[in-house]
């Protein structure tokens, strides 16, 4: 699918006391699509979100908007609204004014605001809520507030910032589906911030994988899970095994002491590379038959699986199963070569 | 670029607030070295009113019972208000509501009245208590001093301490007794400790207040003078300059009274998170 | 001479009194006097409070008033027990009317016989049995040569709208008083409720000319040239013109006050004897002599005015001449029921405002009104909107 | 947690005893003549004086808001400084309240008399001199120097709880900076504008020191009035009683105005 | 593994304001075991456990440590400690001076308290911690202190209430982990509140399901999971399809339509009765060719699975796979007899 580029950051540099938190970011996001940025705790994605909003000088760079350079707009004339981190809703208030606030200012007649404002709330299902004061809503429902007091003003993209962040496991679940539904229904352009990667691989069209104010990859999620571009990345979208290995030809890897036919090719020989493999992608079978032999350390059961801590010639292996094995019991792993994903190794 | 520039405004609009506020001190502090007695025109430099300031009894006593009264009362009414502030937690909703009412009028009355209404009731017990011998001689002077001093604290006291109970985790006094403590052990280990740094500004604050207190004193000092009644005739006659070296060492020692108790406090920041870093470090 | 007990340097007294008898009993005697009204040891002068609590073992402590009205008040509040008191001739008879006087035991006093006969006997106490004068003076007016025209000569001038802001007035309702009745050519002492009237009227016309009521607050404006104009206490013109000599004293042509005011020892008295001894001291010509150099007023004790140095003992201020003293008018205690005349007229005169913004009142009640209706309506409403 | 009343009998007792029953006094007196017998005269011959009371009110008034208008800004500022710098600039704001209040009001004297420094320093530009000193406007002037702290501090703490991300959600929804500051800061700071209202208001309204010290007792407010039945000339508990109790009634009722914010607002602001 | 009881609640009741919070309440909790109580916010969890430690006393009902009644019994009298759920350190005192409080109370010598929590610390980790003020460390730090100073008074049961609630993602994975193997080496009995499953799972060997006050299932993770005994355990314990059913005979139900072969038995005949499938147990197959027919109308990618929302005549299946289908597919549903689990229908 072809899309427009709403909004592109270009060279984005952004400094604070001298220390760089964006270096140079570059990123184009895509129109109408719901973009996630993920990434671990300070690495910068809510700095690009404020540059994005306007919030943010940045030092050097440019910041265009539908291919119009908005870098010194002030934030009250973007066609960008935003939901942040902890709601900020108005606690002076009630949800009525709170969502109506951003029309009030536009001026528009009292019917018109009344009219977006009554349906806005029905869209976040907060029908018959209007006159309730902000400061005794439950988490979810500020959350609902915060998103309709945005959405409200049609904006072009809508930025949230760990808009879920505070909500408990099962609310946030729910919210989750809702906010994909409204993206889908008010079809803008969602830029959303995590850093919970089943979040990201749940709710984004595109995920922007972060490190230390650098963009380390951006794809599907599907892309980003199954074909994460660096160590970092695999690491960081769920749990994995890493290990150090050499290419010795192409779709030929060693480690783990041993030699494996993989999908992989174009790296030079004997190049060290690193290997990721997924938990649930080892298959377990009777000792002596896969291709790795260990002996399992510790069985936990998780419900849908079992998770498994096995030593093989003293690495840990980190297996996930729906068969349980005994602790102390050895076993047989065996390893797809398509479940073998090889990259470069990283300088550290 | 337009950030600069506010920036810029609000860096000006703040210092001339500054100016504004420590102006007249200045003012104070230059014309305490000035060798004559004129106020505006500085003829020359002196410590000559340090010197005299010093042998100045009335100063010097009226500052001794200033010092008295506030610590006094600021001691009184610390212990009598966290006394209250415990009991009244454990109130109903009604009668917390009504007592903190009350515990207001101090605080929002204009101290005229408080001072006033203090000194009826004094000249009433007197008279009454006269009947029966029943009260010491001294009765206005320090004894009233005190009373009066310690009923205006106690209000400062109450709402400076009684947030901090509530915010109070309830959670740490139940962990005490979850710990082995008695109920009583759990209050003086667990509570009170928390408590501590609201109880200490609130004495502070009544310090603070006890010291710089005019109007209340003046209406029921007896023949006594605190250092603002004395500073108050002081300014009734002919000025002298000694009033500046008060004035000048006044602040002087509050200034470092604060500088040293921040610097203290940061350095303790400090070492704190330099251990912090060591532990890490292992 | 041989029976002096030297205190100090300065000061001794006499020796056939027995000065001790207190010592080491831990007695406090409160005195409460007029500001700057005692040789205190400031600026060099000699301290003679010190020298007295040396010399007898008891504790001075020393305060001070700026009225007799406060004075009055202090006492009158109860409560407040102090062993010595400075009221002028006026005050003290309304003291004994009100018997809040202790009569002296002049046993304890043999000094008062130094005091001369022409400042004894007066109307407010004709025995002398609860007064010993203390110092007496007049009033005048105090100029600045460089601020006026021509050297003023009559009240009137303080009434001279080029003077406009630049004149001082006394803050007590006596003295203020008195200055406007001497330049409507009346009595000092209002007979009655119209006179009162009468003369406050003139004070209210005078309001627009005034600077400031102060009392002795003047010292430091008058040296300090902030104000052309001031009436005040002859003595103290001494004091001011020693420090600024660009301030002159004239006796206006109307007539003054002449005062004396006297040491007096409360009812309520916890210690007399004690309080005697300090009358007593009070009346040593060596204490005398330093408080009247000090102080610059007029001493009643012979021996002291022979031991000035000639530039006070001869001072036309302190001393002045007969045709003045006889133009001069003493305050007598008035009735009760002009008193309060007086009282009341006075306070309405300071708060007299000639702009008149009585219609202010009604805007206030009205603000008040609407906030607490505000506030009403907004509760209601918070509770409904928690209700809801 | 800790059930314990008991504890706070000793403050109740003191309550009672010289909380209550002052003011019950004052109100006795109010109501009684000087013989003890039930009037209203006292109340009544209030309206004599009411050119005071509109006085009084007027200048205190004056000076709130002009305090109001100063420390707004300053609040602002401080409460978005980092917390670093906002400790010191608090040490800042607060270290002349420590001062002597009356030493304070006496350097103005020195500053605004006729022949004062500023007058002097006016001077050399050929300006002036002025008449400042024992004027309304000097007694302005030092009401708003004393009490300025005590607006300055509450507005702060008030305004320390409004989240930079509340002005930013504003204008992310398109509010200019007017926009913003009325909006969203000047209600939010609600509580903090009532507390500094209260706590300039009434010093203001009440003082006797500043008028007498800068306004040189032509400008007589209710505190002198006060003051001048108790202590001074008129000597008149009833009336002196009297003038208290119409002035706490005045004070009580604006002061509803505070207390019409939630408790819960009001936590911390004093 | 036939265990000791250590507390035993008889028929316990609390009210609040004359709201029965916990309703006849009687419990078992094996000794040296790691006994977990699962349940909805609001439950009861917090109040049973507060029975327990002496901080609630019971309207009725009585409470037995090993064996006595303890119900009178003030909190420092009982041989149980408690984690609390914000931890509740003392600010006031460093990290020593915490794990120290209750040693100190009992007066032992200061040598003795020394090495008793130093060890302590050790155990938990936060050797070289000692002096560090409490207010500083972080959650996960402050955790460990709160454990610590429970444990170094040797209780014979600790009390943890949701000692993880408030830990990120992550910190909590490791705490979890951290929890269960200082179980196992103190060897004491460990009462866990939570009321996320997955933890309840990972770390109990036994869990309590609870709601509104009652015991609703009792016994192992796996018994729990695998044979939830109602529709409310069922649903709590994971995702589920619940299906209203008949019980035609004994391995026979009916259910959406069609019947089935399960391996319940022992219902009367047509007797109706909930039906609980897994979604991880429904095997995808070709449209037509399993026993169930569906569309697809929603595929969410998950990482390790897609979640798929199937509709089947009206009703949605929610199932998981890691083979994803395309929405709008048609498609087969799979359901084998062990995978259906039949309960007695609630009366709601
Ligand atoms: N106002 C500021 N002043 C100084 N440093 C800042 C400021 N805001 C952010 N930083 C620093 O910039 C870096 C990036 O911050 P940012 O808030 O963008 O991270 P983030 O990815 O959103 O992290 P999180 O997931 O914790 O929200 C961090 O190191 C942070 O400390
Ligand atoms: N002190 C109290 N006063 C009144 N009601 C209370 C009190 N403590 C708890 N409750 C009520 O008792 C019920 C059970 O509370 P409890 O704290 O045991 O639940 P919980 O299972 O621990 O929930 P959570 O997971 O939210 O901690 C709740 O409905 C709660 O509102
Ligand atoms: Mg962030
Ligand atoms: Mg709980």
């Amino acid at each position: 699918m072809e899309q427009n580029v709403i909004v592109s950051l270009k060279d984005i540099v952004v400094e604070y006391d001298g220390e760089k938190v964006l270096d140079k970011l570059s990123l184009d996001i895509p129109d109408k699509g719901f973009v996630t940025f993920l990434g671990p705790s300070g690495c910068g994605k809510t700095t690009t979100l404020r540059v994005v909003g306007g919030f943010v000088e940045p030092k050097s760079g440019v910041v265009l908007f539908d291919g119009k350079d908005i870098t010194d707009l002030p934030p009250y004339r973007r066609q960008v609204n935003t939901v942040f981190q902890k709601y900020a809703l108005f606690p002076h208030l009630n949800v009525f004014e709170n969502v109506a606030f951003g029309l009030r200012l536009k001026k528009l007649d009292e019917k018109e605001i009344r009219r977006r404002v009554l349906e806005m709330l029905e869209v976040v299902g907060l029908k018959g809520f209007e006159r309730r004061a902000v400061t005794q809503m439950s988490g979810g429902q500020q959350q609902r507030v915060a998103i309709a007091r945005g959405l409200v003003n049609q904006p072009r993209v809508l930025l949230l910032d760990e808009p879920l962040g505070a909500l408990d496991l099962k609310l946030r679940k729910e919210m989750q589906l809702e906010l994909k539904r409204l993206q889908r229904e008010m079809n803008i352009t969602f830029i959303y911030v995590t850093h919970d990667q089943e979040e990201a691989l749940t709710m984004s069209d595109t995920v922007v994988v972060m490190n230390q104010g650098h963009v380390q990859q951006i794809g599907s999620p599907e892309d980003i899970y199954n074909e994460p571009e660096n160590a970092f990345v695999a690491d960081f979208i769920g749990a994995s095994n890493i290990l150090d290995g050499v290419m010795l030809a192409d779709y030929r890897a060693e480690f783990s002491g041993r030699e494996f036919v993989c999908v992989d090719k174009g790296f030079a020989r004997n190049q060290p590379v690193q290997v990721v493999i997924r938990p649930e992608d080892i298959k377990v079978v009777p000792a002596g038959q896969g291709m790795l032999t260990g002996v399992v350390e510790d069985v936990i059961f998780k419900g849908v699986h079992f998770e498994m801590h096995v030593d093989c010639d003293g690495r840990e292996w980190l297996i996930h199963s729906t068969q349980a094995c005994r602790q102390g019991e050895a076993i047989g792993m065996d390893i797809g070569p398509d479940e073998i994903h090889i990259m470069a190794r990283m300088e550290e | 670029m337009k950030n600069r520039h506010l920036r810029l405004l609000q860096r000006t609009y703040v210092v001339l607030i500054f100016c504004f506020m420590y102006l007249p001190i200045l003012v104070l502090a230059v014309f305490s070295f000035n060798e004559s007695k004129s106020r505006t025109v500085f003829t020359g430099f002196t410590l000559d009113w340090y010197k005299s300031l010093f042998t100045n009894r009335m100063i010097l006593s009226a500052l001794a019972l200033s010092l008295a009264v506030a610590l006094v009362s600021a001691v009184v009414a610390t212990v009598v208000g966290t006394m209250a502030t415990v009991g009244i937690s454990a109130m109903g909703r009604k009668s917390q509501l009504f007592i903190n009412n009350i515990s207001y009028m101090p605080v929002v009355n204009p101290e005229i009245i408080t001072g006033v209404s203090l000194m009826l009731l004094f000249v009433f017990l007197q008279n009454w208590a006269s009947k029966f011998d029943a009260l010491p001689d001294a009765f206005f002077g320090l004894p009233t001093l005190l009373i009066a001093h310690i009923t205006f604290n106690l209000p400062y006291v109450i709402f400076n301490v009684s947030p901090k109970l509530r915010q109070m985790d309830s959670r740490i006094y139940e962990a005490a007794l979850d710990l082995g403590c008695t109920p009583r052990q759990a209050f003086f280990k667990a509570v009170l400790p928390e408590l501590t740094p609201a109880i200490l500004s609130a004495f502070l604050i009544c310090l603070t207040y006890s010291i710089d207190d005019f109007i209340i004193s003046y209406f029921n000092c007896g023949t006594l003078q605190t250092l603002p009644i004395a500073i108050y005739s002081m300014t009734r006659k002919k000025v002298s300059p000694e009033i500046n070296a008060l004035s000048t060492i006044m602040f002087l020692v509050i200034l470092s009274i604060i500088l040293i108790s921040n610097a203290l406090d940061s350095r303790r920041y400090k070492r704190e998170q330099g251990l912090g870093k060591a532990g890490e470090g292992r | 001479a041989e029976d002096q007990i030297q205190v100090t340097e300065d000061i001794s007294v006499s020796g056939d009194y027995d000065w001790k008898r207190f010592e080491g009993q831990g007695v406090t005697l409160n005195v409460y006097n007029w500001g700057l009204y005692i040789s205190d040891g400031s600026e060099e002068s000699v301290d003679v409070i010190s020298a007295f609590e040396n010399l007898t073992g008891i504790k001075v402590n020393y305060t001070t008033f700026d009225s007799n009205e406060s004075l009055y008040a202090k006492i009158k509040s109860g409560g407040v027990s102090y062993d010595v008191i400075v009221p002028s001739d006026y005050m003290v008879g309304k003291m004994i009317e009100e018997g809040m006087l202790a009569p002296l035991d002049y046993s304890n006093i043999p000094n008062a016989a130094g005091i001369g006969a022409e400042y004894l006997g007066w109307p407010f106490d004709e025995e002398n049995t609860y007064s010993v004068p203390y110092m007496w003076g007049t009033t005048g007016l105090i100029y600045n040569t460089t601020m006026v025209q021509e050297a003023p000569d009559s009240w009137a001038d303080m009434w001279d709208v080029q003077y406009t802001g630049n004149v001082l007035m006394f803050n007590n309702s006596r003295d203020a008083y008195a200055v406007a009745a001497k330049k409507l050519g009346m009595s000092l002492n209002p007979a009655s409720v119209e006179e009162v009237d009468r003369v406050i009227e003139e004070l209210k016309a005078q309001k627009s000319v005034v600077q400031a009521y102060v009392m002795d607050e003047i010292f430091d404006k008058m040296e300090g040239g902030e104000a052309a104009l001031a009436p005040y206490y002859a003595g103290d013109a001494i004091t001011m013109i020693q420090d600024n000599p660009d301030l002159a004293f004239v006796f206006p042509k109307e007539g003054v006050n002449f005062f004396v005011d006297s040491l007096c020892i409360p009812a309520n008295c916890k210690n007399k004897e004690a309080a005697e001894m300090f009358l007593n001291y009070m009346c040593e010509p060596d204490v005398g002599l330093a408080n009247c150099e000090f102080i610059g007023y007029s001493t009643p004790i012979g021996k002291v005015w022979e031991r000035l140095d000639d530039e006070l003992k001869y001072s036309e201020i302190a001393y002045p001449s007969q045709e003045v003293l006889d133009k001069a008018e003493a305050f007598t205690t008035l009735s009760a029921q002009v008193n309060s005349a007086l009282d009341t007229a006075w306070s309405d005169m300071k708060s007299y405002d000639e702009g008149g913004s009585g219609w202010m009142v009604l805007v206030f009640l009205i603000l008040a009104l609407a906030i607490s209706v505000f506030n009403i309506w907004r509760r209601v409403r918070k509770k409904l909107r928690n209700e809801y | 947690m800790i059930k314990s009343k008991a504890a706070a009998s000793p403050y109740l007792v003191w309550m009672v005893i010289f909380i209550v029953a002052p003011l019950l006094i004052v109100a006795y007196y109010a109501f009684t003549d000087a013989s003890g017998n039930f009037t209203l005269e006292n109340i009544m011959a209030i309206g004599r004086y009411s050119s005071v009371f509109a006085r009084s009110l007027l200048l205190a008034a004056e000076a709130t808001v002009i305090c109001l208008v100063l420390a707004f800004p300053v609040g602002y500022f401080l409460s978005r400084l980092r917390a670093s710098k906002q400790h010191i600039m608090l040490m800042l704001v607060m270290l002349p309240m420590w001062m002597n209040f009356l030493l304070r009001t006496y350097a103005w004297m020195s500053l605004l008399e006729n022949n004062g420094i500023i007058n002097t320093v006016l001077g050399f530009f050929g300006l002036g001199p002025f008449r400042m000193i024992n004027t309304a406007g000097a007694v302005v002037l030092g009401m708003v120097y004393n009490y300025l702290p005590y607006m300055i501090l509450p507005l702060y703490t008030a305004m320390t709880k409004i989240d930079n991300s509340i002005i930013e959600a504003a204008q992310d929804l398109g509010a200019s900076t007017l926009g913003t500051f009325t909006k969203v800061l000047l209600p939010l700071s609600g509580p903090g504008i009532a507390t500094g209202i209260t706590m300039v208001f009434v010093p203001s309204v009440s003082t006797f020191i500043i008028s007498r010290m800068l306004g040189g007792g032509s400008n007589l407010l209710i505190g002198d009035l006060i003051e001048l039945q108790f202590l001074g000339n008129s000597y008149n508990f009833n009336m002196g009683s009297a003038m208290s109790l119409v002035l706490m009634v005045i004070v009580l009722l604006c002061m509803s105005f505070t207390s019409s914010f939630d408790e819960q607002e009001m936590e911390g602001v004093m």
